[in-house]
């Protein structure tokens, strides 16, 4: 019997080492963890790689995982906003390193990190600083930049509805990085709204099969604040 | 000359808007860009069906909730509540993006701190070393959008023009932008350069020149 | 106003001409746009390419395709099946060329096209004959093959419902290659069983948004026989 | 020693398939591939949840359906009518693909031509001229999977054995297949070569080897 279900989000995060390396969904706060990111932050593994669209809004999520001093290196597309002051501040004082990745770039180097693709030519970015040092190459009368997978120790990610097998269905624009995310990591734990009984969610409308879950926990309703 | 440059008022950022909303063709794929061109939406023609796209995994983008609408997790590129039009749909970041690389949207529009004679945009960094880089979407905007739009005044706070023979600011996208929308009038991108398109009532060609210090043809 | 609704499967396709390459959906019966394959057999290109997954069955749909003589190429994984007596006796004949692409690797082709990647490093069938004389790679202790992208002037797919913006939802293992295909065509063309009101389908549900297809046809409901 | 050969019974394809089922452990994810390896889906254990893929876009997938049941929009890699679990999903073949490349599959039972000593598999294309080649998903299989297990018959019609220093039919996949079962037994595949796991009673190492032609250790 499979049952991926854990009763806290403690029990989700509690074999995260130090050094590890955590893809975690969200775009600004839609579809951000924050149930599981304070549960890492209890935790308390140092040194880790976070690999996000953002690195953090305002106070909570990711921004609170980097006021606590636990990150050593951000992977994200965009760091600078309005209320990033938390990155911000620990950038510049050189205690944060950065990996600026355009967001499209981000998303496929994840996929291909989940898919098994050893490698990808984009063209997004060529000619550009974001490409510097990098492998080109023209193809087809396009030029392109070849970028490599990213892959992470675990995932950490919002979903709506979950079941046992770890199937999952997201809400609204919370999805984003969330299907990619669930495929790249050797351990996946998702933090849904309500876990529902085997068969409840539709098959046609499934968006990540359990196949890309290890543990899932229900936090309850409530989108993003 | 100076008679007729004092004469000239340039068109506010709503009236750029209004230029871009009105050439954008019945059942266009749109990107709107943070910042400036976000305007664009408030003067879509209501007699066409323009789907916005949003990076984060919206087709068919719907204007602002009314405030007991707003839901966190129903956001646009830039963070902001937006809402869904009838017949628009959610996807993964994944098919998101395969959508704007794969040239799948029509019109793409953005700001830029520089525009290059031969296409070249920068829009994502200045060459302030204390100022932290982010990227976003943009470069995959400017690479994979059958169009891409510029919207931005023709001169910086300092007076310098943002229409150049290169750029001097990081780039974004090589070659990418087809028209530039400026307080000063409507600029293609061509391969005989900088060709005016349409120039603010009391503007001349000459004028044009001696402001954007660049060399802009006649249409 | 959009409206991709169009009154025949005739007109979907009225505009193929000769020596077009055309991605057609299906895995063997599953998926296969019958009704607008015989559209295209009335209408009667020839010299065309077809990208599937499989080179026929029986009598019906790709295999009628090949039969009428209208096709020059085929790019498949798995022509060789025990009703592809079509296929079998126009390749033995040496009528048709074959390029025989692993699944896996044709429809990360097919989403290459549509996703504007320009090339990928793939492990599927390094080591084998179908990489003989591609160029290969090791990176990070494996090997891959490098595949390029398929694009088409056409796709032609099924789906279950859909509506005047393109939006398409599909039924079972019926969905297979048509949510990529969808993607890597000039012209993507779906018949549907039902055209349903603009809003009837679920957001969240929506399988291929409409910005990927050009033309739908209703054709009624019925499972592939 | 023919004395043994003589008094030895191979295992019947349904008692290899029953002994392939048992070593699956609960909560794996197989694909079984077509062919032979589809009778391995008759002898799952009831008290094991053990989820099955299908290339074309299942996980999930259950036993044939009744006749009054069958739909072909619901079929199986073989293009055969079969049915959902309750907890089953649907999706599109390039996140099927994306599974099986990307090693989240635990188990993919194969059939085989031969499988060589170093885990090389070829069970995709003979050397036969006239044959028509066919490759579908065995590829992806053979190199996703976290464990490729064979299923096969020791020797050919000919008497041929299919267990092989190093294949001569078109390979599949390098390196690839971790476990063999036979009619002649369960042999692993290990950095010293075949190790046999267990025999059919009456079968022994010797009698093995010399069947098998070539090298099988004692485990």
């Amino acid at each position: 019997m499979i049952d991926k279900t854990r009763p806290d989000t403690r029990s989700c995060v509690a074999d995260i080492p130090d050094g590890a390396t955590l893809l975690v969904g969200g775009f600004g706060g839609a579809g951000m963890p924050h149930e599981l990111i304070e549960a890492v932050i209890a935790r308390a593994p140092r040194d880790l790689t976070i690999i996000s669209n953002n690195a953090g809004n305002g106070t909570t999520g990711l921004a609170a995982l980097l006021a606590a001093g636990l990150v050593r290196k951000v992977v994200c597309s965009f760091p600078r906003q309005a209320d990033s002051f938390v990155f911000d501040q620990l950038y510049r004082e050189g205690k944060l390193e950065l990996e600026l990745v355009p967001q499209g770039n981000l998303v496929e180097r994840i996929r291909a990190g989940g898919a098994g693709i050893g490698a990808f030519f984009t063209p997004t970015g060529y000619g550009t600083p974001i490409a510097a040092g990098k492998e080109t190459r023209q193809i087809d009368g396009r030029n392109y930049v070849l970028e490599y997978p990213l892959k992470a120790d675990f995932a950490l990610i919002k979903a709506r509805r979950g079941d046992r097998w770890g199937n999952l269905t997201y809400r609204k624009t919370a999805r984003n990085f969330g299907p990619v995310m669930a495929t790249a990591a050797k351990v996946t734990v998702a933090q849904v709204e309500d876990i529902v009984p085997l068969g409840a969610l539709d098959p046609e409308d499934i968006v990540t099969p359990g196949v890309f879950v290890d543990r899932l926990v229900a936090i309850g309703t409530g989108a993003a604040q | 000359m100076s008679e007729i440059a004092t004469a000239f008022k340039p068109w506010t950022r709503a009236e750029m808007a209004q230029r871009i909303a009105a050439d954008i063709p019945d059942g266009a794929i749109v990107n709107i860009g943070i910042g400036m061109p976000e305007l664009v939406a408030d003067f879509l023609p209501q007699d066409k069906e323009i789907l916005l796209h949003s990076e984060n995994g919206i087709l068919g983008m719907g204007p602002k909730p009314s405030p007991n609408e707003v839901d966190y997790d129903l956001i646009n590129a830039g963070k902001q509540p937006v809402t869904l039009l009838e017949g628009g749909a959610f996807f993964d970041h994944s098919l998101s993006f395969a959508m704007m690389r794969g040239g799948h949207l029509d019109i793409a529009i953005l700001g830029a701190f520089q525009v290059a004679v031969n296409g070249d945009l920068a829009n994502w960094a200045t060459n302030d070393p204390n100022a932290i880089p982010a990227v976003g979407g943009a470069m995959d905007l400017a690479v994979g959008a059958r169009n891409v739009f510029v919207m931005m005044e023709l001169l910086t706070k300092k007076g310098e023009s943002k229409l150049v023979e290169h750029c001097t600011y990081p780039l974004t996208g090589l070659g990418c932008v087809s028209r530039v929308y400026t307080d000063h009038g409507v600029i293609d991108i061509t391969p005989e350069g900088f060709v005016a398109r349409q120039l603010p009532p009391g503007l001349d060609l000459d004028a044009l020149n001696q402001r954007a210090g660049i060399a802009i043809r006649a249409s």
